[in-house]
């Protein structure tokens, strides 16, 4: 059989909730990782618990991008679709590039699951024609797998849950894939059932097997790995990435983790994987409610911790009052807003970038802080890191956002180690022989932190205006100007703390400059590859400090004829730089609770021609 | 260390004007305090008074300890946090009736049912002081306020009957008058293990003046006010002539001419049930007799305390799994190397 | 008018489709409140049911009335507003154990305080639903759940002690599975003028499930699970055999071997100390004897609803004063011309 | 004696909170405005119920600006100020006019009072000579006082406690004032208690009389009475017209009002007067909290109220989530915000503009809404009645800023009748013979508003995503897109229902344009009018509306050279103008929870120059 080599590939496994189709894009990007390929992931779930099986609301789907090239995102459209019934077919047969390879389970194909993916019979794209321009294979997983398993002992329930293994299998066959990195998961997963684990591992390779016999396939693929930089890799998921520096940002300061979260999707993830991490000393405290969560994050801080509470958008906005107290005292806390659709409850499971506005100013009075927003699922761990640094160094809240595409998204992560990650320097004051002044500054404006226990330091501070220096209340009139004006200094200041911001791609010459923030970036990235391929002067720039901004924002955006800011939103970003700089600035959004794809980006610079 | 241990009353005021109303009851509440925590011999610099927003929520500013003054209702929230990442800290919490009961309502039942180590002390004045004179939760029915103009329509809540509904394993009760009873009551809150849920009557003398007479005025407070003790019959009555009962579940006042003080009831702070009745005196329901209000603990209960209990988790999976080690988590599981 | 009053519970049902997981308790739990509404005769665009989030915070869809799925937490408040705007509404409340008990927990202690006329169905299914599994607030010690992998270490709500704490004027408990009685106790919530505060057991399938198992299973469930009546005594046991009586404040389960019916306890709703005790067969606290959970109306008491005094006031200042013009309003007392 | 006509004139009754000024200063401004005088007031008191008697913090201020002409501020300085004690002179002496009149109380210098103010003994300002370039007169009111009424009956205590009324008809004489108003406000206050009554005007004819008989006085006064426009007049506070402006909308309207609210300093005395009037229908609802508050209105307003909430700053920052719910349900809700000085609690007492920013943006998720401001304490009733309307018409929440400056001042109010307010149609859905879809729009894009009660309308809304027409829930990315853009045109469209901007003041000829929102209007007019006669080419336009703004703002505002834009923040407006029209507006700014005076802003412009 003939093999083809590819530079990169996209499949997407779709099917019912209860295909277990994030399971098997899963184990396919973990092969695909361990393998050395580039990836980027892009799960994609119903926001019912459990649909009802069958319908359209009810389809689960897992996109997975490799390559042996760079890879951006999960790709716009899929080279291969794995379509377990015809819920799942219909919802993504339109993102199948012309002549796409489509493999059907035809057990999902019959007149019930027509009916619930309300298709009617004499529609059934089997059979007619619509699917003409791309490869159809039609096979009877259901069946191949209770073959498989007639004698195994299990019930026609258990079995059919085993199913998606065999498509795994006969997807590592068409990939020319070992199945090693699945065995070991399923031998750990099913450790306690023999049974189960038997009938999965038997499962996998009867798919393997049937590829070699089946006559249906004409051809397999080959991606070789990537020319990733030389180290050590895993597979990175942005919540997972989250916790993942928290835990390390805790290490490196020498401060104990404090976590204070209500769950919430998509951010409860980062409750449960620090909540694993007891054995770091990290506390997590699920509190009653988001206002809970800050607060005590905040009791934590002036504890001597490093206090985080994370949420998505409308524990953001829950948040807001106590964040203003934070700003106030001056205590270091670290605020993860994981965002989603809004306004309001939105589409809880879809991503967006909407929340930028309310981190910069959704508290009242004048209360300035950092804001930092990831770009990918493993710059989370970078981004997240440096938000607590910031936080501790500078004794300020901080808010870090991330979203729903980066959060559950995910690709190969160059971890570091322990050693070569920078220690965030914190120093509590101590006592001394002058007098103490909780609010006295150093040539940051950053403040003393005495923590209790500390005698001789004993101290208090609130939320009314506080007199410079003693903390004490005061409602003088140039106090609180001098007030205002020192914890914006102390905010904008920071900007002689961060990396000035470089070009990505393309150079100073270039006419257009494609700016973005947080999670567009892999989408801008790719699309800008396209766009100087297709010989398009086109530069792109990207803001992971976005308060401050780098000092050099301004100077490089005037180098470029036109900046334009694509965001997943109604046009926030593109606000605050038409604001700060007098850039006419373009926006362009795209607020469909999906990701950019790299086509949107292209042609959107390309109608500007 | 030895000498943070040994300072005087004296030495836990701050340098800043108590800043209120002449004669209000919070005076005497501070005073108080200032007067009993020396001798717990506590290190000074490990005492934390938490407060939100209202008169009574200032009080951090006059403790000379930490403290932090912080937003309306959100004491409760940041002393559990507080208390949960540093468990050896003597953690106070200041709060009023709107503070705790009003916007911290959440925060307050949850602190109760979690029980961490920490000392409540409410400031119950029936209004909201500090915005100068709205009915508060705690304000009888039909109140005439700011807000009130012709009467407040609210059922107001009970207090400690919320508490004890929330399972809180320590409530108590004393006034801003009753100097000696206070210090007592400070005393045991601070020695209860686990959140000590203390109500204060507390004299608003601007909005809410003599609210408590009643039960302080020399002519009514023995017939109005019963002071319970662990182990001890329930007697009052201007000339200790009454009693209390207990008639199946039902309370009901006798008189101790026609019953023996051994009849009595026999106040036992660790009994729910009778907890449960105690906190209902307060409620003269309709059917009900006329019973005094109940001054002391009226339930205490050993449970562990929640920091207690996650500084133990962490122990245990630290002894099962060893200390964390960053570059093993870092690395995961699954990894591989180009 | 009169046609809107007859209907069915088919056209109670709404053209969205249920989008619960197979299985989920709330299914049964819509059924009975589709079956048994259209019997209250109320016509039916006067009802209205208001959520919050979460699973059970779906329900409003699959009803053919007015409806809101509103925020976490909040549609206590929401309903408040709603039943005070338009006190001749049939206002409903559907609400999980975490968007009443944990976010939403103080607007639901202060909706019960204040007692409008609300029915509130709580889905307890002591677990969060819809965010996929962590621990609730009425989740039991110890949990191991998404957030706590170790175990939670929070001590649980009693809900229905939480909520005769926080004065409730009506508290019942039923089960998904009971269909019978889940009924009964709706109407009794739809009959009960002020807030009643129903508890509904609701098995979630997918996160936690069985919960409740040891209550409805043919074999457990009648000595685990007592069915409480007005004037009926306390009967329990797989055969009928055990019973409670009360010792003094104290309950004991006796065999009816040895104990006669007469001198059980019998179930009295209006008893507010029975009540408190009867709630906490709950907490089987070291000490007190294994107690069968109730199910049932365990406490209704007659008080005025806020909307009718609200409503009232009005109505007694416009007596007083007439109705109010707007060109005095806006002329005051003093003005003058110039 | 001599009497001297003044055209206007600017006294401060100063004293410590126990002895009455605020009292004082309203009898005073009450009886300038039955006179006819145009006025403007600044309460100014202490953030404490009771501060400690006699010390700085307890002085309690109330300054009148009365005059024959036009009056835009309180006035920057004093020409007359009437010190109680030694810490009101302390605190205020530096506000008064060069040669101004100070009446001083002998009996609040005395020792005790001169440690409590932290004065020492040697620099007794009535000894020390730094009051030489003032006219300083000084009488032992406390006697004159206990004098007049040592007959009377009343305790010491309650003798002291008359002596403002001493005060008052001292200065009343001054300025050749009537008493009745004042008597009859007396007689109505002790209408239960003879004693004080006959005390109170005893002591207040005393103090006029002693006016008549003092040798110290040399000269007296005369303020004529202004040329207002002809009509009916009262005098009126900002929070006060708020309440009346909702009461009048409900009336308007035809829908009963609920106003749901938390008590919170400076918005409190709007729950405080709605409650009174139950007459009217209006239903007060003081809620467990800010976010049950906000909550509560929309659950009235779903079921057709004219549902309402009001809040200082960080109660607006709770009610944020409950916003966004109301953006997304599109039900009508106005949100009232009485800024005061942030951050976190700030100072209480102190007014600011600083919530302008959260107004705009403090919502999770693409969330706009309407902002409007008013610019003075009777403009209040315009501005919520405008609100109300926007709200009820449009189908929005709409946000509402006053501040605690004009929600305390007071100013003369040409009222209208209720037959001149203009009605505001509200139209219920009603079942028609086709389907009813909750989501359908006008051609204003507003939806129906369908109530609870309306038999055939039954219908459901939520906080998640919904279909366009019928309301059901939606992940449809394109729905999602269409509906956020959907929302975010109904809002901008408003600018076809509202009136377009005009100068206040000066010509498209000029050079400058001072661009100023909310409570800065009065001090902006008056720099504007004295920078004209000093020669300057400014003009005044102002924001009522900020979101949206009027059509022709940015064409406004092109016309100048310069725009500025002073603000009492750190500079929040003249971002909205920079980003939206790419202006280079300058923004001037004072965060001192103080107002602007004529003076800040005269130097301002005259610097630029
Ligand atoms: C979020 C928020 N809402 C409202 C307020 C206004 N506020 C301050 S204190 C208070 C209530 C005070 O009553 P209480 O807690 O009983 O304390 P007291 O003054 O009586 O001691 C209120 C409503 C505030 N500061 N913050
Ligand atoms: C402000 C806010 N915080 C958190 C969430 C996420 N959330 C949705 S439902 C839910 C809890 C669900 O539990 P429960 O109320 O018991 O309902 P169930 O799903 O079990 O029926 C949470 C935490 C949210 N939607 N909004
Ligand atoms: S207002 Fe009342 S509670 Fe507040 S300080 Fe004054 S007397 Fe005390
Ligand atoms: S998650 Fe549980 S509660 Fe939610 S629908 Fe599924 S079974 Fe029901
Ligand atoms: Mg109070
Ligand atoms: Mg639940």
């Amino acid at each position: 059989m003939k093999t083809e080599i590819k530079d990169h590939v996209v499949i997407k496994f779709a099917g019912d909730s209860g295909d277990g189709m994030q399971l098997t894009g899963n184990q396919f990007t973990n092969n695909s990782a361990l393998f050395g390929n580039d990836i980027a992931t892009f799960p994609d779930f119903p926001a019912e618990i459990r649909a009802p099986a069958g319908t359209l609301a009810g389809v689960s789907g897992f996109q997975l991008h490799f390559g042996s090239t760079e890879i951006d995102t999960p790709g716009d459209f899929c080279d291969v679709l794995v379509a377990m019934n015809v819920a799942a077919l219909k919802l993504n047969s339109r993102y199948l590039k012309p002549n796409g390879l489509i493999i059907v389970d035809v057990s999902g194909f019959d007149s019930k699951n027509m009916k619930l993916a309300k298709v009617a019979a004499e529609q059934n794209p089997l059979t007619d024609g619509s699917l003409s321009n791309y490869s159809l294979k039609i096979f009877d997983f259901s069946k191949l797998t209770h073959e498989c398993l007639k004698e195994s002992g299990l019930t026609g329930k258990s079995i059919d849950r085993s199913k998606n293994m065999f498509v795994l299998g006969f997807v590592y066959w068409l990939y020319h894939r070992d199945l090693t990195s699945t065995i070991s998961y399923i031998t750990e997963r099913f450790a306690k059932d023999e049974l189960l684990l038997n009938a999965n591992i038997a499962t996998l390779k009867a798919g393997y097997a049937f590829g070699e016999t089946t006559e249906s396939m004409t051809e397999r693929y080959e991606v070789a790995p990537a020319k990733l930089a030389q180290g050590q890799y895993r597979n990175m998921m942005g919540n997972q990435a989250t916790a993942l520096g928290l835990v390390a940002a805790s290490v490196k300061s020498g401060l104990s983790l404090f976590y204070g979260s209500y769950p919430i999707t998509p951010a409860s993830d980062i409750l449960h994987d620090l909540s694993k991490q007891k054995h770091f000393g990290v506390k997590t405290f699920q509190a009653e409610d988001e206002i809970a969560a800050v607060c005590s994050a905040i009791g934590a801080s002036f504890g001597g911790a490093l206090g985080v509470t994370g949420t998505s958008g409308p524990g953001l906005a829950l948040k807001s009052e106590a964040i203003s107290l934070a700003v106030s005292l001056e205590l270091p806390l670290v605020v993860i807003d994981v965002q989603r659709a809004g306004p309001s409850t939105g589409m809880p499971t879809k991503t967006e970038q909407s929340d930028l506005l309310i981190a910069m100013y959704g508290r009242h009075g004048e209360a300035p802080l950092p804001v930092l927003a990831a770009k990918s699922p493993s710059d989370c761990f970078d981004t997240v890191f440096e938000a607590c640094r910031i936080a501790l160094q500078h004794m300020t809240p901080v808010i870090f956002l991330s979203d729903g595409y980066i959060a559950n998204g995910s690709e190969p992560w160059q971890f570091p180690s322990e050693e070569n990650l920078p220690t965030i320097n914190v120093k509590f004051a101590e006592k001394k022989e002058t007098p103490f002044y909780p609010y006295q500054r150093d040539e940051n404006l950053v403040r003393n932190w005495a923590i209790p226990g500390t005698a001789g330091l004993e101290h208090r501070i609130g939320g009314i205006e506080k007199e410079d220096l003693t903390g004490n209340i005061s409602y003088d009139p140039a106090n609180h100007e001098k007030m205002v004006k020192i914890r914006a200094a102390k905010v904008k200041k920071i900007e002689e703390d961060i990396p000035e911001i470089a070009l990505e791609f393309g150079d100073e010459n270039d006419d257009i400059l494609l700016l973005g923030w947080g999670s567009s970036y892999g989408a801008i990235r790719s699309a800008v590859k396209q766009l100087r391929a297709d010989g398009f002067k086109v530069a792109q720039a990207h803001l992971r400090y976005i308060n401050p901004m780098p000092k050099n924002t301004e100077q490089l955006l005037r180098k470029f004829k036109k900046v334009i800011v694509p965001e997943k939103n109604n046009g926030q970003l593109v606000k605050l730089i038409r604001e700060q700089f007098l850039i006419d600035a373009i926006s362009y959004t795209k607020v469909q609770g999906l990701p950019f794809t790299q086509y949107d980006i292209v042609q959107q610079v390309k109608n500007l021609h | 260390m030895i000498d943070t241990m040994s300072y005087t009353a004296k030495d836990l005021e701050t340098d800043q004007d108590v800043r209120w109303c002449p004669s209000c009851g919070d005076f005497a509440i501070l005073k108080q305090v200032q007067t009993v925590i020396p001798k717990f011999k506590i290190p000074r610099e490990n005492i934390v008074f938490i407060s939100g927003i209202g008169c009574s929520s200032r009080f951090p500013y006059y403790m000379n300890t930490y403290g932090m003054h912080s937003i309306h209702g959100r004491g409760a929230a940041i002393a559990t946090g507080l208390k949960v990442a540093r468990p050896e800290l003597s953690v106070w919490m200041v709060t009023g009736d709107g503070d705790s009961l009003s916007i911290g309502g959440n925060h307050f039942i949850h602190l109760l049912r979690r029980n961490p180590d920490i000392n409540v002390l409410l400031f119950n004045n029936q209004i909201y002081g500090l915005t100068k004179g709205q009915y508060s939760p705690t304000s009888e029915l039909h109140k005439v306020t700011k807000s009130t103009p012709f009467g407040s329509v609210d059922h107001p809540f009970n207090p400690l009957a919320l508490a004890l509904g929330a399972d809180a394993t320590f409530i108590a009760r004393t006034m801003d008058k009753e100097a000696k009873h206070l210090q007592q009551m400070i005393e045991r809150s601070h020695v209860h293990k686990g959140t000590s849920m203390l109500e204060i009557y507390q004299n608003c003398n601007i909005f809410n003046d003599n609210a408590f007479d009643e039960l302080s005025a020399r002519n009514t407070r023995k017939a109005k006010a019963i002071f319970v003790e662990h182990g001890q019959p329930l007697i009052f009555g201007q000339e200790d002539e009454l009693g209390i009962k207990l008639d199946g579940h039902k309370p009901m006042v006798v008189s101790l001419k026609d019953v023996s003080t051994d009849d009595l009831w026999v106040h036992d702070e660790n009994d729910l049930m009778k907890a449960q009745i105690l906190v209902r005196f307060f409620a003269y329901k309709p059917g009900m007799p006329e019973l005094p209000r109940v001054f002391g603990v009226l339930y205490q209960e050993e449970r562990s305390t929640y920091e207690q209990d996650v500084t133990q988790q962490l122990a245990e999976v630290i002894g099962a799994k060893g200390k964390g080690k960053l570059n093993d988590l870092l690395k995961g599981q699954e990894f591989w190397t180009v």
